[in-house]
């Protein structure tokens, strides 16, 4: 009985909020308005009925809480991904599926998969920095800006290939992330987030405004595609051909922030995102350790952005808004930070979810916003919350008898 | 709680307080300009937060004088440099203060506590 | 023999006030020296100061490694401080939670670590060897602390006590010759207390490592204590072996509690 | 000079704006130290609101000033309960939370509300009605300075004043100042 | 007039209070000692609504304070200082002990309040204008104090008011502890490290090991109590 009054004030007062946006239109140039009463309706009709669910998911969260991750919902996910042997054949399906696929599929859906996995490796490469060393970057796409238009660039006025552009924007991505995070290094962190995303706009707006160097918002069309040994490929056959070579840079990724998580850097980063006094009093250089991290991640976005120019064969500066950034920071935040697996699985969520809503274009970017409010208040690690790896002890065999306590 | 402020209510006043300002600002600056879209709230919103922080971030002194400071620069640097650069002038000053004065022209430097 | 820590007539000011006033103390090799006081009279201030995180407004820090150079501390980085040889446990427990137990201890000896970026990547032979040594290491540590069962535990799932011990543990794996423990026994039971006196001495005795701490509790303090010095105010109001101090009637007056005129 | 003061008039005039966005930041980051993103979509709901009230009341021919007054008032009721169910839903039940949790919530708010208008209401460019009327005597005035940039900023320092006043001398005033130097003491 | 009824409270899941009885009588001063980190302030924070209790219950003036808020629970007559004097710095004493008065509609009654809090500390008096964080240690406690009297508390919780002054300072502050829980029947509820001062003011006494009550007594059975000379009294 409370439950229902109280839904129905919550309906009450939606109605009201959204009452002029929603229901009424006007045309200030011929002084018409237009109602539309129905709005209203589902609005009061709508959030009657959400509030009872997110009533009970507020309870259940209370319950919950206290608790720290690990338990609940992902926790059938972790064991899996905890054991080995499921997780390995897992994976090396998984590999095989994504091996084979632009054999069995077309143009478009190769294309799909490409995106996928270019944000697979921007999601990878952003986790370094916010997953693991907790700098919150929000000008991400900054750094996959530099790469392909030095890739266009390059190309244009030097005729530079693909395979030399590659490491080379990978080299200019670390060097403007080290740039960029010199300066900063001293901000605590959402000043460092909006200095990032302050940063990320300068480069946008300079591309944008730079018209003699970077042919202004209209960017840069005609760069070519990756050759293979000078053979002539039909757009599906290059579709297919950077399928792979994304597909393997996307190994590379994994292979790279799986061998750095775990080791020496990697635990410096987790501990600076921790506890930045305990950190340092550990004999961890600070500045060091975030530098390493803006940079390291940074490269990735340079290698991502060259394959991108390289895919459209066109960019502009429109290519490189926020939103992008924002889109790359959620692959990350929804798939868990700091997990590997949580970035794949968050990239496909993201890429290929609003792909097949192709009919409700609209809703894409009003879903997306509103899912990562819930998904920050009801399920803040991600999808899949980050493992720590188990060590052997290999030292002498005298293991020592029951411990004390 | 021990001096029996709810803290929960003075939040809320905040928030409607704040937003009560920026409507008043949405309305004057609409009428002055002519023209609306629902794009206005990002950049108008991250100009305002780097008047915020120029200023000083939890100081309302500091917020007027970055502000002013803000619209002055790019109002200046419009008239006598570029306006195409508007806004890079803006997020430069933004990088630039926080460089040499992290907590802004009137801001408090945070104090840790060990 | 030098004292491997000295402090010359630290004073350290907030604004106005005066939080050290020319303190001067000496800790010697191998030995436990203790820092009591009532609270807010500087203890935690003067750790701050001497571990970096603080500079303080004028005196000297200096630190002495063992048969090695010594070195003027103030204003050093922590991260420098501590790879000098000296390192702390804080007062509230400051683990990095979501890191197991091990993981907490490695990330200790990192100063110690030479792994570089391309080599963590490559895991060359060096690389792997490293890591296993520290992983050896780290867990030679935990024993030492009596944490064995909970080496792969995230670090925030252990028992109060458990973790005071890990903060320790993790201190020792930044080879220290000093180290520094803020009130290791706060929120103790008797037990844990009785556990950790002994772990201290062990620390002391089995790896010569010396100890200056800041404790309430005084039958730890008295009991393993090889220097105590007394603080109130900021400044030092006595210091001298555990009995002295104890019968010092200034000390008494101050923190221990006998209201003399009363 | 002419030049000099028309753009110190105009900066005067954007630096206004920016102040009163501005002081919704401040105000919220001084108390729960939270950079909400969403606040300029706040901003832009107030203009929409504004727009849509004086776009009804035109039609029904009202007064030009009081169309003004009425679009100011109902933008300033409908982003303050906009502001308000934001903190609700948002940011209330990620009190005590990793701070970045709380601000990547307000991003999404803010994307969130940026494609609620666009679906409410367009996606184009909406003309905005001359709200404040062009005094005649101040027209002579060589172009330096324009009714609307005087009303601004006028008004702007109204307001500033005012807040000032209620920061410093009322009970709710005074419980913000507490609550943003000592958050822990004063509430929770 | 207050009654903790075990109490057990945690933080996470780290259990700060294990099964905290406790009677605070109408017009006494109890103490509760005890080393730190043994959840002294956990107990204040309990009572006060801050940091409620799993299960157990607490008893104000026989009515359950279970899932009260806090700002509620001042306004039922509980008003605190807290351990290391958290004044608002920048505002000044007499806006400081307004946010004191936060909740009263009474403007005669907080007039006369203000009246008594200044008869009390004049120093308070000759610094109104002050910002809180210009004054001494001992002011602030003072001001820290005062603030909570002009809520016009029934219990008024003190947390460690002698912490880092000089014994000149403590005593004065003790003595007008004293004073108000005479004058106007103010019950208060001391919280102390230094045990030797509070016994020496309080009509009984609770000591506090590891999150839960080990002894009580009255004062003078306390003081004279070995185990308490030993770890607290450092006798």
């Amino acid at each position: 009985m409370l439950g229902i009054k109280r839904s129905l004030l919550v309906s009450i007062w939606f109605m009201f909020l959204t009452f002029p946006l929603l229901v009424i239109r006007v045309n200030t140039v011929e002084n018409t308005v237009d109602w539309r009463f129905m709005n209203m309706l589902y609005v009061g009709v709508g959030s009657f009925f959400l509030s009872f669910v997110w009533r009970y998911l507020m309870e259940r969260r209370a319950r919950g809480g206290g608790r720290s991750g690990g338990q609940g919902a992902g926790s059938v996910m972790q064991r899996v991904l905890g054991e080995k042997r499921i997780f390995y054949p897992i994976a090396a399906v998984v590999a095989l599926a994504a091996l084979s696929f632009p054999l069995f599929s077309d143009a478009y859906q190769t294309n799909v998969m490409i995106s996928t996995l270019l944000y697979v490796m921007l999601g990878l490469g952003l986790n370094i920095v916010v997953g693991l060393a907790g700098l919150l970057d929000l000008g991400y796409v900054a750094f996959y800006a530099v790469g392909a238009y030095a890739y266009a660039l390059l190309n244009q006025h030097f005729g530079l290939g693909f395979w030399t552009v590659l490491p080379l924007g990978g080299l200019l991505g670390a060097v403007c992330g080290v740039l960029l995070g010199f300066p900063v290094l001293r901000l605590r962190g959402d000043y460092l987030a909006i200095v990032t995303l302050g940063f990320g706009e300068i480069i946008r707006l300079v591309l944008e405004n730079w018209g003699d160097f970077t042919h202004g918002p209209s960017g840069i069309a005609n760069i070519p595609r990756p050759g293979l040994f000078g053979m002539d490929l039909s757009i599906h056959d290059a579709a297919i051909y950077i399928y792979y070579i994304v597909f393997g840079m996307v190994l590379v990724t994994i292979f790279v922030v799986n061998r750095l998580k775990n080791s020496r850097i990697g635990r410096a980063w987790l501990a600076l995102k921790e506890d930045e006094i305990a950190c340092q009093a550990m004999g961890i250089d600070k500045a060091k350790t975030k530098l390493t991290a803006f940079a390291l991640g940074s490269t990735w976005a340079g290698f991502a952005g060259v394959i991108f120019a390289a895919k459209t064969t066109f960019i502009n500066p429109a290519c490189f808004t926020f939103l992008e950034s924002a889109l790359i920071l959620s692959i990350v935040v929804l798939g868990g930070m700091g997990s590997i697996t949580g970035v794949i699985v968050g990239a496909l969520v993201i890429v290929v979810l609003p792909e097949s809503l192709r009919d409700f274009p609209q809703f894409r970017m009003l879903l997306f916003g509103a899912i990562l409010v819930l998904m920050m208040i009801f399920r803040p690690q991600g999808f899949i919350s980050t493992e720590r790896k188990k060590y052997e002890y290999h030292g002498a065999a005298d293991e020592t008898p029951a411990e004390g306590e | 709680m021990l001096v029996g402020v709810n803290a929960d209510r003075v939040i809320s006043a905040t928030f409607v307080i704040g937003s009560a300002l920026a409507a008043v600002g949405g309305v004057l600056i609409a009428s002055h300009i002519g023209q609306i879209n629902f794009y206005i709230g990002f950049i108008a919103g991250i100009k305002a937060f780097t008047a915020a922080v120029l200023g000083g971030i939890g100081s309302i002194p500091g917020a007027m004088l970055g502000g002013l400071i803000l619209g002055w620069t790019e109002s200046f640097a419009t008239g006598y440099v570029s306006s195409d650069y508007e806004d890079v002038f803006a997020f430069a000053l933004l990088v630039v203060i926080l460089i040499f004065r992290p907590s802004g022209i009137l801001g408090k430097a945070p104090t840790q506590k060990v | 023999m030098a004292a491997v820590l000295e402090l010359n007539k630290v004073c350290m000011d907030f604004g106005g006030l005066r939080a050290l006033d020319e303190v001067s103390l000496r800790v010697e090799p191998s030995q436990i020296v203790a820092l009591i006081g009532p609270n807010g009279a500087g203890k935690t201030t003067l750790f701050n100061c001497v571990t970096g995180i603080y500079d303080p407004t004028s005196g000297d820090v200096l630190l002495n490694a063992p048969g090695g150079e010594s070195r003027r501390v103030n204003g050093l980085k922590p991260n420098k401080v501590t790879e000098l040889g000296m390192a702390r446990t804080f007062q509230n427990i400051r683990l990095f939670p979501s890191m197991t137990v091990l993981e907490n201890v490695m990330v200790g000896c990192h100063c110690r670590m030479h792994a570089s970026i391309l080599g963590a990547v490559v895991k060359g032979p060096g690389a792997r060897a490293e890591e296993r040594r520290v992983v050896d290491f780290s867990y030679e540590l935990l024993r030492l602390v009596g944490l064995t069962r909970w080496v792969n535990e995230i670090s925030s799932n252990l028992p109060y006590g458990a973790q005071r011990r890990l903060e320790i543990a993790r201190a020792m794996a930044t080879e220290p010759y000093l180290v520094l423990l803020d009130e290791p026994a706060a929120g103790m039971n008797p037990q844990e207390t009785d556990d950790l006196k002994e772990l201290i001495v062990r620390i002391r005795d089995t790896w010569s490592k010396s100890i200056l701490l800041i404790e309430h509790d005084m039958s730890l303090v008295m009991g393993i204590s090889d220097r105590i010095y007394v603080m109130e105010y900021g400044r030092l109001i006595a210091e001298g072996s555990p009995k002295e101090v104890s019968e010092n009637p200034a000390v008494i007056k101050a923190y221990l509690g006998e209201d003399l005129d009363a | 000079m002419d030049y000099f003061l028309e753009l110190f008039f105009g900066g005067l005039t954007r630096g206004s704006i920016y102040a009163l966005i501005a002081l919704g930041y401040t105000m919220v980051y001084g108390i729960i130290e939270l950079i909400n993103f969403a606040h300029g979509e706040i901003y832009m709901i107030g203009a929409f609101t504004g727009l849509i009230v004086a776009g009804v009341l035109s039609s029904l021919g009202w007064p030009i000033l009081s169309i003004l007054l009425l679009a100011s008032i109902c933008a300033m009721i409908w982003s303050a309960s906009y502001g308000y169910t934001i903190e609700k839903i948002a940011y209330k039940p990620l009190r005590g939370a990793p701070r970045l949790s709380p601000l990547i919530s307000a991003i999404g708010m803010s994307i969130f509300l940026q494609n609620y208008v666009m679906l409410a209401q367009t996606s184009d460019f909406l003309p905005f009605p001359k709200l404040i009327p062009s005094l005649p005597f101040l027209e002579g005035g060589e172009g330096v300075v324009s009714t609307s940039e005087l009303v601004i900023i006028v008004v702007t320092a109204l307001v500033m004043g005012g807040l000032s006043l209620f920061i410093k001398y009322t009970k709710l005033g005074k419980a913000m100042r507490a609550t943003a130097q000592n958050r822990k003491m004063a509430c929770w | 007039m207050l009654e903790l009824v075990g109490i057990n409270t945690f933080y996470g899941a780290i259990q700060a209070l294990r099964d905290v009885s406790m009677k605070v009588d109408r017009g006494e001063i109890i103490t509760l000692i005890g080393a730190n980190g043994a959840g002294k302030t956990t107990t204040l924070m309990s009572i006060c609504g801050v940091v409620p209790p799993r299960s157990g219950d607490i008893l104000f003036e026989g009515e359950s304070l279970k899932g009260v808020s806090p700002d509620k629970i001042v306004s039922r007559g509980v008003s605190q200082a807290p351990e290391g004097r958290l004044i608002f710095p920048d505002l000044t004493v007499m806006e400081n002990l307004d946010m004191g008065a936060y909740l009263r509609r009474d403007k005669q009654g907080v007039q006369e309040d203000f009246d008594y809090v200044f008869e009390l500390f004049p120093i308070l008096h000759q610094r109104r204008r002050q910002p809180g964080g210009t004054l001494s240690g001992g002011e602030q406690q003072m001001l820290a104090i005062s603030r909570a009297l002009m809520a016009r508390p029934r219990l008024l919780l003190l947390d460690e008011p002698s912490l880092g002054l000089a014994p000149l300072i403590i005593r004065q502050i003790f003595s007008i502890i004293e004073k108000i829980n005479k004058e106007n029947t103010t019950t208060i509820f001391l919280v102390e490290q230094n045990a030797n001062q509070a016994l020496k003011i309080a009509h009984r006494g609770y000591v506090m090991e590891n999150g839960s009550i080990s002894l009580s007594g009255s004062s003078s059975e306390l003081l004279a109590n070995e185990d308490v000379k030993k770890a607290y009294l450092g006798m």
